[in-house]
């Protein structure tokens, strides 16, 4: 072990010795820099692991030869082990990144830079108030120079902001300091921790100023303009170093003296970090220049630690693994991202779309973005997620609302600009220049947070049952992503088939349903990626991803496990989603809902596990405190997934702009990880009362109800073809949700029947469509027509898929219905069940609308040479449809199994089965004597038809009489365009996107505000000194009783 | 509590001036102003500082005389604090010098000296 | 003037917050804590008459390599602030004043005395008031009297840094000394404690203040110098 | 007493400086009385028992900072004239 003085003996060794270094010798200047700050690295990291591997003790360092309060004492324990090597790597990568700007200014720069790292270590490992301060003014004196490494205007001027401030603030904390002194007669803080009880009044106020003064430091929404000012002038190396270092040294700083504090100033020190939390993330909305959004952020996280410090009481003994899996995620993304901003060199965030030149980077760019917000596998995940559960243990549901609020709103900002970043059209490219040195710490980092999760994950209590096997597979697709299109495909089909026949035996109950639906499901959509040619980069990793989040919904015994899978879906999903040509605002939609979704769950997790001893999915039946509210958050959540009405408008257009084969992906498979996570939640949970009167899921059955109404409503007055089965699903998932709402054995045997079948006819109808789509270039109907002569086998899924979606006989659908209505009937909710009914018929209008539009009528003179839909995105289509001839053929064959399911749930009511004859109290059903019925109607008219079919008329193109249209202006004369225009006036109001409205007015109101309270920051560093002395005054009244 | 002490009279001054630097600090617009009140602030600073070190009738802490070199704690004023002030005044040179430079390079950018012209930098 | 108001209440608010701490002042009439310690044990523990120096150079040695490590840096940013955008022009003109005869004589008779004076302050800063940062203080105003009535005088940044550099390493490399032979880092205990109260005394605390004083006066002078050279914009 | 009332009329002159600083239209007083208040508490501090801390203010409070500030205010000044 190298004794941690050697630290800052070679770093300021080092620095005081590069005036022997000439200017032509500025390179090897750099190397010994990077060599002390490499060998400081060295030792923190040695000790660390010594900490670690060893369980060695704590160790003082005393200087002079005196013991403390003597003199000025070191410790080099396990948390200032860990800190310090943070704050040296960052010193090494960092100076690794600014390697050529260093190399200009010379010897100078190294200086400051060593000196920045040495006065945060010392900060760090420092026992002694007063040296804290001598150091602090070492670090902050290094961070001016650090700031104007690149001479500008901008630069000078933040950089003078940030020297008022800090000048301010450690007067305050020398003031402080000095009155501790004269109170207890030492500077150590041991001693300070010790005496801690004495209560003079002078001494509180001396803490006080000492506490306010790190406050300060750690840049507490709004007394901190100056510090936003800096992150966005400074060189983005620089911003990197001051986000990972500086703010990770003030936090520490902040974490030791904490116990200085009252319980009561700590309440106050989480009030001030959440403001903090929620003004940045806020303000963040409306700001377009990276760093300076990047700065936001860092603010706010730091203002989130910041709470989880004031908080500590209720943290618990979970305070540390809380506070450091969000900081060292925060350390890690903050640095990689304001590296990679400093490497693109882009002035807006909508610039960014110069970062898909390099694929490595985008990566690392997701990466952080994800890492930061606290999506799994990265740390910050699991300390969010233990967070929850110790606030929502300690009754504090106010923090636990605020805490979620702010990281929506940073989800927003970040996730807008990894959409522009992976989609904003941006006509010309020009590359910007990569250069080793810049790359490898992002590299680094970006990989460290991979390890860092797994680390983090197999410390956690819980977290280490969870299965990562699925997830490493989809990462593992990233290494092989340069192989053609084919290979993979048949690599993740094989994947996924593997992992179903392990998985078969494992499956039972609902599991085995949904675990069919999401598996073959996925195998059935994979076989249509054949139809790509290439090499589909960026598609399997995530479409894995996504699977191997669905799968581990149903494996998920913990409720920690549940969740990741969630989120790993959302991921993978978001991913998909995006893929397609305009689905940028959509995939944003969709990726804010799922966080909202997500956030909601996890408070319902969080609220659900209080007082528990285990996470197991079994808790959440025996909810001890609050179960309505638990119910409602959880069904809140699953339903964004399921898009209910009020959650949908994130779907017509994710679903709609996807591609061909990821459609039925999102739209089929992945829609019903919502129904799993509710007919979990409903059969755990059962039915609720919101104040002992009202039940909730009788609430949710009129949602469903009026969901499944407006879906299909909406769908009939769509123009485009993907949008119509888009808004189809919303109203089908309105029926499931309210099957599952009748909460009989009916009306489960209807919602889980038609989660199966829906996932069948619309994936069928999405590929369908999406295949005519692929080749005719346009998703509007009106500009479609008379196709059935091109592609008749198209046609034909259209026409089985229509028909069973509309609910028709013979076809499985209508099984699917009948047994619905039988259990209204039972409920005896008739005014839910007209409304279905009614929808029913809507549904009538849009299957017409979709397969006479494309299909029938005349064919458009663009499209006479267009081909039947790709070979390999027709081969799963008709694999469908064959398994929905034998369930229409056989609809025991599904109905039973789902009905044995269903019975230990629900054993009254069950249908009684005589081979393929059906019977309920309300009647009795053959679906094969139907089907063989309805068969040969159909049979009869079509010979009929055959046979007249040489007296039919042949309509030429331009035939205006019979061909309704004229062939310029479509749009308004096309007898396919608004095509229930009647409709539409009698009840179109019904279908005005108020919704949509409501929400946009949301989004606009957050934005208005954040644009609002942004302008204190009116750039005038006179202000910001006022803003700190303001600050200080209020605080200070708040804390000792003035309010 | 004697309020006609020296040592009070140095702390109430050095309180004063140090309010006074804030109040240069929060209301000059001019940068070297600005300044100004920092260096007065930090002055301020340095004399309460120095005052609650005092002790009353006692020497300063230099042991150069035979007789302060025995029950020596009774006979002298509190090093600490002085040592502190050295400390703090090299320091303060350190920053108002760095403040300085830069106050003299913004001018070099805009030629002016007011405060109030460098907001290129906000939201 | 609405500004100026909310200012003084903040103001005012501020001082109402420092209030208590003037308020539960009280006079002490002995010393207590570390205070009391240094005042009974300094003598025979570090050696130095002058007990501010043995608090500021030994029991508080890290916070002096801290103090010095400032001026350093500040002296760095400053190099490094003036430099970067700016070449090196000689710049005959006096900052204050037009450098006369008289001055120029007085300068070259009163220069060798100062930096005699700053010389002897450091040296005998464990015995008098005074130590390694007055005398380096000292040192500094020398030659900064120096440019003035010399402007048309160019000191050589080498030499400048050289000495810092030297004295710094070396500072460094006695605290090191001071793990590696005594109690800890930068323990005056590597030398001979010596006769209390004679110049030779106090260990390294005589070596360390000629470092300091070295050290801060080149550094300082490196500030001065920096102000003087940029005079091409300023 | 002596002592007292010298310490009273620094204060007082302090003081003074201190507004004159603040207020003072021009630099140059302004700087100067800053010196004067950083000269005068070095004076102070020699009633406080604490001749290392007025050496240090004497030399480098007073002497050495009001002289960056003079060279900084010369530059500035200059500059000014240039235009």
């Amino acid at each position: 072990m190298v004794a941690p003085i050697y630290i800052i003996a070679t770093l300021l060794g080092v620095a005081f010795g590069l005036g022997l270094f000439g200017k032509k010798m500025n390179s090897s200047a750099g190397f010994l820099s990077l060599l002390a700050l490499g060998f400081a690295s060295f030792i923190s990291l040695e000790w660390l692991a010594g900490f670690w591997l060893y369980d060695r003790a704590a160790e003082y360092i005393y200087t002079a030869g005196f013991q403390p309060p003597f003199s000025i004492n070191l410790l080099m324990g396990k948390e200032e082990a860990l800190f310090t090597s943070l704050i040296n790597i960052a010193g090494f990568f960092g100076a690794v990144y600014l390697w050529d700007k260093l190399k200009k200014i010379g010897s100078n720069g190294y200086v400051t830079l060593m000196g920045m790292i040495l006065g945060l270590n010392v900060i760090i490992m420092t026992r002694d108030l007063f040296n804290l301060f001598v150091f602090l003014e070492i670090s902050s004196i290094a961070t001016a120079g650090l700031i104007i490494f690149s001479q500008n205007l901008r630069t000078i001027a933040a950089g003078f902001k940030y020297m008022l401030a800090t000048g301010i603030i450690s007067g305050i904390l020398l003031l402080g300091i000095v009155f501790m002194y004269y109170f207890t007669g030492t500077l150590n803080i041991d001693d300070f921790l010790a005496v801690h009880s004495l209560a003079v009044k002078g001494f509180g106020v001396a803490v006080f100023f000492v506490l306010i003064a790190i406050v300060l430091e750690l840049k507490p929404f709004p007394a901190n303009g100056w510090g936003l000012d800096v992150y966005e002038s400074a060189d983005s190396g620089i911003a990197a170093l001051i986000s990972a270092g500086t703010a990770t040294a003030s936090f520490f700083v902040m974490y030791k003296l904490l116990p200085l504090g009252t319980p009561q100033f700590h309440m106050v020190l989480a009030g001030i970090g959440l403001a903090t939390f929620i003004g940045s993330n806020l303000m963040g909305l409306k700001q377009t220049n990276p760093n300076r959004l990047l700065g936001y952020s860092s603010i706010g996280q730091v203002g989130l630690l910041v709470t989880i410090l004031g908080l500590s009481e209720f943290l618990g003994e979970r305070t540390t693994f809380i506070a450091y899996s969000i900081l060292i995620s925060h350390f890690l993304a903050k640095a990689g991202l304001f590296w990679i901003s400093g490497i693109v060199k882009r002035s807006t965030i909508k610039e960014w779309a110069v970062l898909r030149n390099s694929r490595l980077l985008m990566i690392l760019f997701g990466v952080f973005v994800f890492t930061l917000i606290g999506f799994p596998p990265f740390p910050s995940f699991f300390g969010k997620w233990d967070m929850m559960l110790q606030l929502a243990a300690s009754n504090q549901y106010f923090w636990i609302i605020g805490v979620l609020l702010g990281s929506l709103l940073e989800g927003v900002y970040l996730f807008r600009w990894l959409g522009y970043a992976l989609k904003l059209d941006n006509t010309e490219l020009p590359s910007f220049e990569v250069k080793w040195n810049k790359v490898l710490p992002v590299v680094v980092f970006g990989a460290a947070t991979f390890v860092i999760g797994y680390f983090v994950s197999s410390i956690h209590p819980y977290a280490k049952v969870i299965n990562y096997i699925p997830l490493a597979v989809a990462l593992a697709f990233v290494l092989i992503d340069f192989l053609p299109a084919y290979v993979k495909n048949t690599l993740a089909i094989l994947a996924m088939a593997y992992y179903y026949y392990y998985l078969y035996p494992t499956l039972s109950s609902f599991g085995a349903v949904f675990g069919a639906i999401f598996m073959v499901g996925g195998i059935v959509t994979l076989i249509a990626g054949y139809a790509y040619k290439g090499q589909r980069r960026g598609f399997y990793p995530f479409a894995l991803m996504m699977f191997a989040g669905l799968i581990g919904l149903i494996e998920a015994k913990t409720t920690i496990a549940f969740f990741y899978a969630w989120e790993v879906m959302t991921v993978g999903s978001y991913f998909l989603i995006i893929r397609g040509k305009k689905s940028m605002p959509h995939a944003l939609s969709y990726m804010i809902f799922s966080m909202g979704g997500a956030y909601l769950m996890l408070a319902g997790f969080a609220i659900a596990s209080v007082g528990q001893f285990n996470l197991d999915m079994s808790t959440l039946s025996h909810v001890l405190v609050y179960p309505t509210w638990v119910f409602i958050l959880l069904a809140v959540g699953f339903m964004t997934k399921t898009a209910s009405l009020g959650l949908h408008i994130w779907l017509p257009g994710a679903h709609a702009e996807a591609e061909t084969d990821v459609s039925p992906m999102v739209s089929a498979i992945l829609l019903k990880a919502g129904v799993f996570g509710l007919v979990t939640l409903f059969l755990a949970m059962g039915d609720q009362l919101i104040g002992g009167e009202v039940s909730v899921i009788y609430l949710l059955g009129w949602l469903g109800a009026i969901t499944a109404v407006m879906g299909n409503l909406m769908a009939a007055f769509q123009e485009d073809a993907k949008r119509l089965l888009a808004y189809s699903s919303v109203g089908v998932l309105g029926y499931i949700l309210f099957g599952l709402s009748l909460m009989s054995h009916l009306g489960w045997l209807s919602a889980i029947s038609i989660s199966v079948t829906h996932f069948m006819f619309k994936a069928l109808l999405f590929l369908a469509i999406g295949g005519v789509v692929w080749r005719v270039k346009t998703k509007e109907m009106y500009r479609m027509g008379g196709l059935i002569k091109r592609m008749p086998f198209s046609f034909f899924s259209v026409l089985i898929g229509i028909i069973v979606l509309a609910g028709l006989p013979p076809l499985s659908g209508f099984s699917g219905k009948w047994i619905f209505y039988n259990a209204i009937m039972m409920k005896q909710w008739y005014l839910q069940g007209a409304l279905i009914f009614f929808s029913g018929i809507v549904a009538f209008l849009y299957t017409f609308r979709l397969i006479h539009s494309v299909f029938l009528g005349q064919l458009k003179d663009e499209h006479r040479e267009v081909k039947e839909a790709p070979f390999w995105i027709l081969v799963p289509q008709y694999l469908i449809i064959g398994v929905l001839l034998f369930f229409s053929a056989v609809p025991n064959s599904l109905l039973k199994p789902i009905g044995k399911i269903i019975t230990p749930y629900f054993p009254v009511g069950a249908l009684d089965w005589t081979g393929q004859h059906a019977v309920s109290p309300f009647g009795y059903w053959n679906g094969l004597v139907i089907f063989y019925i309805v068969v040969s109607i159909f049979l009869v008219v079509l010979v009929w038809l055959i046979i007249n079919n040489r007296r039919a008329q042949k309509v030429k193109q331009f035939n205006i009489v019979f061909a309704a249209e004229r062939p310029f202006k479509p749009e308004t004369t096309h007898y396919a365009y608004n095509f229930y225009a009647h409709y539409r006036k009698a009840i179109g109001i019904l279908v005005e996107p108020k919704i949509t409205g409501w929400w946009e007015g949301v989004a606009e109101w957050a934005h208005a505000m954040g644009d609002k309270i942004r302008k204190i920051y009116n750039g005038d560093g006179q202000s910001y000194v006022i803003h700190i002395m303001a600050f200080i005054v209020i605080i200070y009244l708040i804390s000792f009783g003035g309010f | 509590m004697q309020l006609f002490s020296i040592e009070y009279i140095s702390l109430v001054v050095g309180f004063l001036i140090l309010l006074i630097g804030i109040w240069g600090i929060l209301t000059r617009k001019n940068i070297l102003k600005m300044v100004i009140g920092f260096s007065l602030f930090d002055t301020g600073t340095h004399i309460i500082i120095v005052a609650l070190g005092y002790v009353k009738n006692k020497t300063a802490p230099i042991l150069n005389q035979p007789d302060l070199q025995t029950d020596t704690a009774h006979k002298i004023v509190d090093p600490v604090p002085q040592a502190l002030v050295l400390t703090a005044i090299v320091i303060g040179l350190g920053v108002t010098a760095l403040m300085l430079v830069y106050a003299m390079k913004l001018h070099n950018e805009k030629k002016t000296l007011n405060i109030q012209n460098y907001k290129d930098l906000k939201w | 003037m609405l500004r100026n108001s909310l200012i003084l209440l903040v103001l005012l608010g501020f001082a109402a917050a420092i209030f208590p701490l003037l308020h539960s002042y009280e006079a002490k009439d002995a010393l207590t804590g570390v205070a009391e310690h240094y005042a009974n044990y300094g003598k025979e523990e570090v050696g130095a008459a002058n007990l501010v120096s043995a608090v500021v150079v030994t029991y508080r040695g890290f916070d002096t390599l801290g103090e010095v490590t400032i001026l350093f840096l500040a002296s760095a940013v400053i190099g490094l602030f003036l430099k970067a955008s700016e070449t090196y022009t000689k710049d005959t003109r006096s900052v204050f004043f037009k450098s006369t005869e008289i001055l120029v004589t007085a300068s070259r008779l009163l220069v060798p005395m100062i930096l005699l004076l700053g010389v002897y302050i450091f040296i005998n800063g464990h015995l008098t008031p005074g130590g390694g940062f007055q005398g380096g203080a000292v040192i500094a105003s020398a030659f900064a009297l120096l440019l003035l009535s010399r402007p048309q005088k160019h000191f050589s940044h080498k030499v400048i840094s050289v000495v810092e550099s030297i004295s710094g390493i070396s500072f460094v490399f006695i605290g090191l000394l001071g793990v590696l032979l005594a109690g800890g880092f930068l323990d005056n205990h590597i030398l001979a404690m010596g006769k209390f109260g004679t110049l030779l005394s106090a260990g390294a605390i005589p070596i360390i203040y000629i470092l300091i004083g070295l050290k801060v006066g080149s550094e300082l002078t490196g500030i001065v110098r920096n102000l003087k050279e940029s005079q091409k914009e300023g | 007493m002596i002592y007292l009332i010298i310490a009273i009329v620094l204060g007082i002159i302090m003081l003074v400086a201190a507004v004159i600083a603040v207020y003072n239209k021009d630099l140059k007083t302004a700087i100067i009385a800053a010196g004067v208040t950083s000269l005068f508490a070095s004076v102070l501090y020699v009633l406080l028992a604490a001749p290392d801390v007025a050496l240090t203010e004497a030399s480098i409070g007073s002497g050495l900072t009001t002289l960056i500030f003079f060279y900084v205010y010369n530059k500035i000044r200059r500059n000014n004239a240039q235009e």
